[in-house]
């Protein structure tokens, strides 16, 4: 596989975010996942200041509330190809990742990218066919995402000594913040100790440090080279975004079996690959969106995408390091835990909130000092992960 | 009353029951279920495998909540149990794990058994494997 | 939107196909669409003289048989970025589009496309709502991708002063042709009578001129610039390739209205942006692939890409213009009526076919004459089409 | 008997009941089922939009074997039926059509009816709309 060097680009041929729109997360039945993405997108247009109609490449994505490129009976008959895409809860990258690929490959100088979904209630249902799995492992119970991240959180807080009051201040933070957003669905503050007394649904982790599956949509418009700087004030640079599988021997929910360690987790590989792309290190990031489909996600994913060192992240944490004005801001929105999931639109939510913060004018909980260098993380069955560093 | 397992291809033997997966005559690694192809190198033939039956608790965590379909509960109902990840040396085994919690902790030896899982339609129990404390851990390893 | 012009690249940012492979079309209740899926893709990195973890970038479709992308378990945990497409018919041009784009961005050398599918018997199923549409018009017996076909073939016969029969010629020569490929699922030649006596389905439709849902899998090694010339003796450049979502007023499956005339399909849309991308002209093509879901559809669709005039196609079959001898050979493999509708898998089966025609080496009727320009086309739900043009 | 229609929002009026779709006031785009939104242009308000009753057979096909659910068949099973789009001048309706086969052809002029789809559950009969043959076509148009 082509591993990717540092990438020196011309100006023309470097892709800029130029507008940015999201509806609300969380729950509300008067409107259908469709509708939520149209306003989304119309949002994001109206914040690029272009028509649909300018639109010349589109990607789009939901895990189970419809066919994306059915929007266009919403926004408009223009002819435009509209790619649907889906990689599980990386489905808002890979529509970046289209894209930005097609403006790079001189398909369009003015792209859009949407994901939304609407989930029921309650965790998600799975297949164990469309796994390759045989039916005795749902059957007998072992085929659900709590368990893959309780397993793997138990594991983690042992091998690397972290305790489980940790878990809880990534759970407060995220609740924290949530309470500063307006598009968050959770926006009450909880302590960390209300936290912990929730009721347990697998241990070390507790209902409190669990996402739950929402409603959402988010859109971003993609601009080429110069035109991205006729179109807006304050562009934001993609300056590296990369998606990556599994290799052998990483962690993955459903997994039957796994080898004897070291598990070496694909937001690992999308980590190093986009620090490389974009010749920075972790140690630029001043914002940062981390997958927290749980607390233990986001606590081994801030070591696993090298913001700092396994076994770190308590101190860290305890020192207010990941707050929004902290020396590494994680989350500023409140992430999955404040937002919830709605897979399709998740991956988007970072990057809307990350451009925000970068063009200072975040929704909640703005970071101070007019951060330069933003990050995303998102990870997800069966076994996939996409960073992106965005720059000003 | 009838028994039968939970899926046949997963086990060797009666009594004593083993877990049977595979194993890469390239890269010597041992997959469980058992798989046609190796999931790390392209060279390697896969052929059957018998693991081991003793082991050490790798991770674990509680069922708490009742699981949504095609999950079954067994007769009586759902009760919350454990699961985990057991460690047998050649490779990591994702299993029910019948260790009351007070005994639980990462290191626990345990060792392969069987458990009801839920019943068909028709009476017959549903046997799946789990892995249950290990009285004699240094025993036959 | 940006419309495409006469693309003039450089030979290092041009596309081309390397290697391909493809699991027998059928129903073949033995095999997975994973298991099929990986077939395909073995045989085309065969093909292409590289190994699976050569591959930078993949793109996978399926419609019911699985996340693509989890194809890595049976491949190798190479890494590799691996995303899932979903755009109905058009789902294997998506794929190849993905590809292509992420090959020209710079993201790899070598790339991999793969589709497949295995349906149940019978009609798809189909839910209103994920069209949008409210529960009555399915409820009512309006919702059926064969009435449609039926309804949009019937008006056009009726404008276009063309017969019955020549459906019936459509059909024979796919069947024909489908006899003498090692692929495809029906493999029997039946006469235009035979065809014309099959039941009803759907007036001016019968049996035998609709292609069946079933199973099969396909893939493409594409490669970048001069990379392809050091794989491949005879590379096949990917000179354009175009999808394209309806316009106002074009006839599309599960129009409970439509505007008044004309209603202009993406399939021209596609069709003259592909043609104008590649420089040349419907008339420099020598084998040609068309969406036939039904024997309506490939006549109208012979038209609709610039193929020949509208009302011409019973002259040119009844003249034989369309066997693999004619001047414009058309669906040399059997197409979908002699191979199925595997949804995820059938835009790559035409890729498949004609490459290997390009090539010299098709599994079925070879063109004579080595034909050097080649055409496909697809066509589906919600209105969207993809057209590429394949030179050697 | 009580009956009821496939969808409320579909019709206005009862005798005659019409059929009710929306109109772009920007480019008079007329479309059916009513929408919210133009599907032509952005600018236009979209306002409830009475159909004409009359119309011309733009196209038809025979529905020959039983549609799979959600299809719901009539009280005495699937029998098969026609459907097409009927050009009201201003747009295109896509119905069921009681015509005889015999009668059937493009350009056949019809008039907006009523049938019977199905019965729900409580015995309820519910109706859809259906062009059938126009006696006086010249009439009222
Ligand atoms: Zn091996
Ligand atoms: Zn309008």
């Amino acid at each position: 596989m082509t591993e990717g060097r540092p990438t020196t680009r011309a100006r023309s041929d470097e892709v800029y975010v130029v507008g940015c729109g999201m509806h609300p997360f969380g729950r509300d039945d008067t409107v259908t996942g469709m509708a939520m993405a149209e306003r989304a997108v119309r949002e994001a247009l109206a914040d690029a200041g272009v028509g649909w109609e300018d639109i010349g490449y589109a990607a789009g994505g939901s895990d189970v509330s419809g066919k994306p490129d059915t929007l266009v009976g919403r926004l408009g008959l223009t002819g435009v190809p509209f790619v649907n895409v889906q990689n599980g809860c990386a489905t808002g990258a890979s529509t970046v990742l289209a894209v930005a690929n097609a403006l790079r490959a001189g398909e369009a100088s003015l792209g859009l990218a949407v994901g939304f979904d609407k989930h029921e209630r309650g965790a998600f249902n799975v297949s164990a066919a469309r796994y390759g799995l045989g039916d005795w492992y749902a059957e007998s119970g072992m085929m659900l995402t709590t368990q893959f991240f309780a397993l793997k959180t138990q594991r983690y807080l042992h091998e690397h000594g972290v305790s489980e009051r940790a878990l809880a201040m990534v759970a407060a933070r995220a609740f924290r913040n949530g309470a500063q957003h307006p598009m968050a669905w959770r926006r009450k503050p909880l302590t960390e100790q209300e936290i912990l007394d929730s009721p347990e649904v697998s241990p070390p982790l507790t209902q409190y440090m669990f996402c739950s599956p929402g409603q959402g949509a988010a859109a971003l418009v993609l601009a080429l080279g110069n035109r991205a700087f006729d179109l807006c004030e304050r562009p934001v640079r993609l300056a590296s975004l990369a998606l990556r599988t599994r290799r052998f021997g990483s962690f993955e929910v459903f997994s039957p079996w796994l080898p004897p360690g070291p598990h070496r987790s694909p937001s690992v590989d999308a980590a190093e690959a986009v620090f490389r792309r974009a010749d920075l290190r972790p140690a630029d990031v001043r914002v940062a969106q981390l997958q927290d489909t749980d607390s233990g996600s986001e606590l081994i994913h801030l070591a696993e995408t090298g913001l700092c060192d396994h076994g770190e992240q308590e101190e860290l944490l305890a020192a207010g390091d990941t707050d929004a004005t902290g020396r590494i801001p994680v989350n500023t929105d409140g992430g999955c835990l404040a937002g919830g999931e709605p897979v399709g639109a998740s991956g988007l939510r970072q990057f809307h909130e990350v451009v925000r913060q970068l063009q200072g004018r975040a929704p909640g909980a703005q970071v101070p000092g007019a951060p330069r260098v933003g990050f995303t993380h998102v990870y997800g069955a069966p076994g996939i992960s996409a960073c992106a560093v965005l720059t000003v | 009353m009838t028994t039968r397992l939970v899926a046949e291809d997963l086990f060797e033997g009666v009594d004593p029951m083993r877990l049977v997966g595979a194993r890469c005559s390239g890269c010597h690694t041992v997959v469980f279920p058992r798989q046609d192809s190796c999931p790390r190198c392209a060279d390697g033939a896969m052929s059957a495998h018998v693991l081991p039956v003793r082991g050490l608790v790798w991770s674990w965590t509680l069922q708490a909540f009742p699981p949504k379909p095609p999950y079954r509960p067994p007769a009586g109902g759902f009760q919350p149990y454990h699961v985990g990840y057991v460690d047998l040396g050649e490779v990591l085994v994702e299993a029910r794990l019948e260790v009351p919690r007070r005994e639980m902790r990462i290191g626990l030896p345990v060792r392969l058994t069987t458990m009801p899982a839920y019943h068909d339609e028709d009476g017959t129990e549903v046997l799946t494997f789990a892995f249950r404390p290990d009285p004699s851990p240094e025993e036959d390893r």
